[in-house]
């Protein structure tokens, strides 16, 4: 059984149809990744996931149960965790409390704030943050938001952990740096992940399998290195760069 | 959070309660005092003080002046005239600050008896401290029913309830179609939700089925209400000859403008005030010809301190609607003082507790005396006055009294409605 | 050290407060009564104002929601008046519990919304309110009111130290959560609700938790209030002023700080106390009003923050 | 009803304010009153005719306008969102408590002893088959409709109307992209409090004001402007209109006393099913 089946998922706002009977699966432990231009309905299929926006129609299956009609902290609590495209810290809280709030409320709702916070020191060191712990997360740079932003999402103590976009707008050196963390994280915590990049060549090197999203509907799916030759994928990016240029 | 942080504030209750703390002092009384002090708060800003403040403000201080240069009061006690001194505070129209004010009369200021504030809210909470320090209280511009049902020992006040409001009025209606001058026979009441004025109408609405009106529709608006059209549509079919507003100020100016947008003709508008704030507000045009409730007239007032205080001031008795009530209420307190004869407060309320019909205080409008023990539905009601209403109409611009006959300037004058 | 000497200052305080009705007058000690009713609902404003940046305009709701149901089940309930002294404590039990429960139940509307819309709705709650009360006359006495009889009068010193009690509690309920699990969730609510939902905080529930908290100090405030003052009017219980001066106490002392309500009352109400005591020409209300604008241009997001310097 | 767009007007005048600056400002009802009180100084008591009284209005309030921009609205605008807010609400509230408190006791002392602020226009009826309107009401609305045009227009096309419209989108954007904030703050107060003040005139044609009414016009205004949703012209015009009608039907229809329950009603399902108001956009 996989750990996570999206079935038939639609979703439609206003009189776009951002999801159009999308299907997918996710194996326990590997690394899935999502790609497709902008607008293609990314980030609407991990809101929906997570709860934060309910699908019109279909499901969404973790660990065999359905998640559909759950709210986004039951999912979470339920062992998945996600990370915000705009990445959004507690920008008041101090980094370690940023942390502590997630070991505190997430899937393993440590009772006492004293341990949620010792956790929570631990795992910033597996970012590289833990110099940073008693300062406003509000005042990081954004490549340690981004990795605060997923220290946060892994300190919930999830089994998949929807990752979106955490490579974006990062610099190349920085990029590499977040790839190499993720696998490291995944080796460590036996995650699985579902990652949505925009950047072809960084989820390609992450990837055990991967899939392509367009105009809300999937048309690829497989090995990275044969998606990427696909040639509707193919199509669809340079027909968005061809209207870009329009 | 820092210790540090706790300290400012500490610092500063300590502060405060070091600075006032030994203002406690006994007192020996022997000799008479230098004044009588009268202690009281007046809504001279807030929201109840368009119809209070400071011209009430001013004639208090001046009316004091005018008894002190008489001399002040005679009390017995010390067989000598004693000065008096008024103690006035601003509540803000608030409740509370009131309580807290009367208590700072008595703690601070010494004062020996109460004077009532300005309305019914701010009375009720302030009478409350009255009874709790054992202190007379004389209220003034209070007569909410409530204020005298609650058995208070040590609280009168000159007003009779707001419910025989209109009864001067509707006297002087069923007079006049008695003598055929009119040939009014249905009535429109509407009243604002405040007790007072759902007192006032429902007493209207007894007062005019007793002079053999009709009351046609009667309807509580809620207090505040400033738009009249579509209730002002709902009363012109009915054609009443009679509207009787018992409305506050700004409610009031609000009706009988958009009364003339909408053309409702009644041959007569009863307004529950009338001053001069009602004549400006809705231009002189409008007002003619409107009928009134007032406590003042001139003719009561020849001869009194009020007419000298007022001719001080420079203000026309008739410009400031309620005047007179704070007259005839301070009026009252020093009658009692003077019979008293002494400033021992338990005599003082008993001399209070004493008048009645047949040994009142001869106040400008007639007899003033305290009724006790009466049954007011299923309540008893206890310490309220005599005074009521009388009735005004605006004649060429001009406020005059046209009932009772004794008490008028001018007689009553059927004016249709300038529209 | 320091710390010590804040404690030993603080014991110092409560002492002098303790001893207050012994010492000042009775008009102070009914000014400082006042205080600590405004004080409590300051606090408890604070717990939705500051910990959550919820703009609340409704606390005045549960102030006089709890304060007629007082004075309800004294006049109205046929058993009261067989109760004796101990039907004081019956309606208390009625009225503090009943308010709980509106809080948790008007919480499922009213955190439909954020933002300015969250204040404006809470203030429709106080109208709301306002209109029950003036159309149920049979129970509430509508705007004629109800009179408390008078033996439930509280002296003078019961009220203020019971006015004094609920004020520390208020305050200490907000030490307490700043301090706690809950105040964590709060905090992370306030700065990202999506985020806080993703790590697994439940953010209605953690809303509805702290309106219920903050219901019942301002609830007790209400009995003792109406019971202080014996007759209840809509205005006096449900009117601008206890809808607004919380708010603005809080926001003077600095929200979002648990002494910033304690400092704020201090500043406010003391102004409207000494200014009395000034005896100036020019009316009160003005130079308080100045003065809330000196105070709001001079030390922007209130004292505590420009004394902390953590002024945002 | 017409009342409704005295109404629209007002609220639309504080959510202009409140989206662009963040300012929410209490005093604006006081203002409303204080430019009703103006205008009756001008024309009952100096004998001035209603348009030019109307001016003198307008130009006070100009300056007003300024000097409030000056005063509350620029030392404050480089805060972040939630000091602006709670800083002018601490302010603004002050200010209009003072405004209040001076006016009412001044007036009451040098004016007139009952203070109460109304014109009135003896102006010819309008009968069109048998259903009267007042020339007083069709004066207000013809004021409410070109005011809020006027408003419109300076919003639409103007740089300064263009660049408010961008701060009230996406604050921190219009800032990125070189919007100076000043610039449409000084305008929008300079406008906003003005329309504010001469609306004060214009209502007092028919509702007569008292001194201390100022801060309930304000939390009627910012109830309408929620109905509408913030800075939504259109929103605060639908807003303002279904105020009147639903006081004017139930009043009609129902009885007096049910029509604030009705209107909260209303609001509250308004809030709980549209929570952005009817026309808003975003949350």
């Amino acid at each position: 059984m996989p750990l996570l089946e999206v079935i038939h998922v639609s979703k439609t706002f206003g009189g776009l149809r951002a999801l159009d009977g999308v299907n997918l699966s996710v194996e326990r432990g590997e690394t899935f990744g999502l790609i497709g231009p902008n607008g293609a309905g990314k980030t609407t299929l991990f809101n929906v996931i997570s709860g934060f926006l309910q699908a019109d129609e279909g499901q969404v299956r973790f660990h065999g149960h359905d998640l559909v009609g759950l709210r986004p902290h039951q999912i979470c609590r339920r062992g998945v965790a996600r990370t915000f495209q705009l990445v959004q810290p507690f920008s008041d809280m101090t980094v370690l409390d940023n942390v502590a709030a997630a070991c505190l409320f997430g899937r393993h709702r440590i009772a006492s704030i004293q341990g949620a916070r010792e956790r929570a020191r631990h795992l910033l060191e597996l970012v590289r943050l833990d110099a940073k712990a008693s300062v406003p997360a509000g005042s990081l740079t954004l490549s340690e938001r981004k990795r605060l932003e997923i220290v946060r999402a892994l300190a919930t103590g999830p089994d998949l952990l929807l990752l979106d976009e955490v490579m974006a707008g990062l610099t190349p050196a920085e990029g590499q740096e977040m790839g190499a963390t993720i696998r490291h994280m995944q080796a460590e915590f036996h995650l699985t992940l579902l990652i949505i990049e925009h950047n072809v060549r960084l989820v390609t090197g992450l990837s055990h399998r991967m899939a392509v999203l367009n105009h809300g509907s999937m048309i690829a799916e497989g090995e990275p290195t044969e998606v990427v030759r696909h040639p509707e994928v193919i199509k669809a990016y340079l027909g968005e760069r061809r209207s870009r240029g329009a | 959070m820092r210790a540090k942080w706790f300290v400012l504030p500490a610092l500063l209750l300590v502060a405060v309660a070091l600075a006032l703390g030994p203002t406690r002092e006994a007192s020996t009384q022997a000799k008479a005092p230098d004044t009588i002090r009268i202690g009281a708060t007046l809504a001279v800003t807030g929201p109840f003080s368009p119809e209070w403040g400071p011209p009430m403000l001013k004639f208090m201080t001046e009316w004091t002046k005018v008894v002190n240069e008489e001399g002040g009061i005679f009390l017995k006690e010390f067989n000598a005239k004693v000065p008096i001194e008024l103690v006035i505070y601003d509540d803000e129209s608030k409740p509370p600050k009131s309580v807290e004010l009367y208590e700072k009369l008595n703690a601070a200021d010494k004062v020996h008896v109460f004077l009532g504030p300005s309305t019914s809210p701010i009375t009720m909470a302030a009478s409350t401290v009255a009874e709790k320090l054992s202190i007379p209280m004389m209220a003034c511009e209070a007569n909410d029913t409530a204020l005298f049902t609650r058995d208070l020992k040590w609280f009168a006040g000159v007003l009779e309830l707001g419910y025989p409001w209109s009864e001067t009025y509707f006297d002087m209606i069923g007079a006049l179609n008695k003598r055929g001058a009119t040939k009014y026979s249905s009535v429109t009441i509407i009243s604002s939700d405040r007790p007072h004025t759902l007192d006032v109408g429902r007493g209207a609405d007894d007062f005019a089925r007793r002079a053999g009106l009709k009351v046609v529709f009667h309807e509580k608006v809620p207090f505040g209400t400033t738009d009249y059209s579509a209730l002002i549509a709902k009363i012109k079919p009915l054609d009443p000859d009679i509207v009787f507003l018992s409305l506050w100020p700004p409610e009031m100016i609000a009706f009988v403008k958009q009364a003339e947008e909408l053309k409702l003709k009644p041959r007569d508008l009863y307004s529950r005030f009338l001053g001069a704030g009602f004549i400006t507000g809705v231009s002189p045009r409008l007002a003619e010809g409107v009928t009134g409730a007032t406590y003042n007239a001139k003719k009561w007032f020849a001869g009194t301190r009020a007419e000298k205080v007022a001719k001080r001031l420079g203000v026309d008795p008739y410009d400031v609607a309620w005047l007179a009530i704070k007259y005839n209420c301070m009026e009252a307190l020093l009658t009692a003082l003077q019979d008293a004869g002494t400033l021992d407060r338990a005599k003082v309320m008993a001399t209070i507790r004493a008048y009645n019909k047949a040994k009142p205080i001869k106040a400008v409008y007639g007899p003033l005396f305290f009724s006790w023990n009466v049954q007011v539905g299923d309540k008893q009601a206890n310490g309220f006055g005599t005074q009521k209403p009388i009735v005004m109409q605006v004649q060429g611009g001009k406020l005059q009294v046209i009932w009772p006959e004794a008490a008028a300037d001018a007689k009553y004058k059927a004016t249709p409605r300038p529209y | 050290m320091r710390v010590w000497i804040g404690w030993a200052l603080l014991l110092l305080v409560l002492v002098g407060l303790a001893l207050v009705p012994m010492v000042l007058t009775r008009d102070l000690v009914t000014a400082l009564f006042f205080t600590f009713i405004f004080l409590t609902l300051a606090a408890n404003y604070d717990v939705l104002g500051g910990f959550l940046r919820h703009i609340n305009l409704g606390q005045g709701a549960f102030f006089g929601l709890a304060a007629y149901a007082t004075a309800v089940v004294l006049t109205r309930a046929p058993w009261s008046p067989k109760l004796g002294a101990l039907a004081v404590w019956v309606a208390v039990g009625v009225a503090i519990p009943l308010t709980a429960i509106f809080a948790a139940l008007v919480a499922y509307p009213l955190f439909q919304v954020r933002g300015p819309y969250f204040a404006v709705i809470t203030f429709g709650l106080v109208l709301i309110l306002q209109q029950i009360v003036l159309n149920t006359s049979r129970l509430s006495g509508g705007s004629y009111g109800v009179t408390i009889p008078a033996r439930y009068y509280p002296s003078l010193p019961t009220a203020y130290y019971a006015g004094l009690a609920l004020a520390i509690g208020a305050v200490l309920i907000n030490s307490f959560i700043a301090r706690s699990r809950l105040g964590i969730a709060f905090h992370a609510l306030r700065d990202s609700e999506e985020a806080a939902a993703a790590i697994g905080i439940d953010p209605f529930r953690h809303k509805q938790t702290a309106m219920v908290i903050a219901s019942v100090p301002s609830a007790a405030a209400g009995c003792i209030f109406a019971l202080f003052m014996g007759h209840l009017y809509m205005e006096t219980v449900l009117g601008t002023d206890v809808t607004l001066l919380p708010v603005i106490i809080a926001m003077v002392g600095g929200s979002g700080h648990v002494l910033g309500p304690v400092l704020g009352a201090v500043i406010v109400r003391g102004l409207d106390i000494g200014l009395v005591y000034a005896a100036l020409p020019v009316p009160n209300l003005a130079l308080y009003g100045l003065m809330l604008v000196g105070i709001g241009l001079f030390l922007p997001g209130g004292i505590v923050h420009v004394l902390t310097r953590k002024g945002r | 009803m017409t009342l409704g767009g005295v109404y629209a007007l007002i609220a639309f005048t504080l959510s202009v304010a409140l989206a662009t600056t963040h300012v929410l400002n209490v005093a604006h009802g006081t203002l409303m009153v204080l430019g009703a009180a103006l205008a009756t100084l001008l024309t009952r008591f100096m004998g001035l005719s209603l348009p030019l009284s109307v001016l003198g209005v307008a130009g006070c309030f100009a300056l007003m306008g300024l000097l409030f921009d000056a005063v509350f609205v620029r030392p404050i605008l480089h805060k972040s969102r939630e000091t602006i807010l709670i800083t002018s609400i601490v302010a603004t509230f002050g200010l209009a408590l003072a405004m209040e408190t001076l006016l009412g006791f001044y007036w009451a002392r040098w004016v007139d002893p009952e203070p109460s602020f109304s014109l009135s226009l003896p102006a010819p009826h309008i009968e069109v088959r048998g259903i009267v309107l007042s020339t007083q009401r069709l004066l207000i609305f013809a004021y409410a409709v070109v005011a809020i045009g006027v408003f419109h227009l300076v919003l639409k096309h103007t740089p300064v109307g263009k660049a408010a419209r961008a701060l009230a989108q996406d604050y921190e954007g219009a800032l990125i992209v070189g919007v100076n904030p000043r610039a449409v703050s000084r305008a929008i107060y300079t406008l906003g409090v003005s329309f504010t003040a001469i609306s004060g005139a214009f209502y007092v044609l028919t509702v007569p004001l008292d001194p201390y009414q100022g801060i309930w016009l304000t939390l009627v205004a910012l109830i309408v402007v929620v109905i509408g949703g913030v800075g939504s012209l259109p929103g605060a015009l639908l807003g303002g209109l279904l105020l009147g009608m639903i006081q004017a039907l139930t009043v009609f229809f129902v009885g007096s006393g049910w029509s604030p329950i009705m209107f909260l009603l209303v609001l509250f399902l308004i809030l709980v099913f549209r929570p952005q108001g009817l026309l808003g956009g975003r949350r």
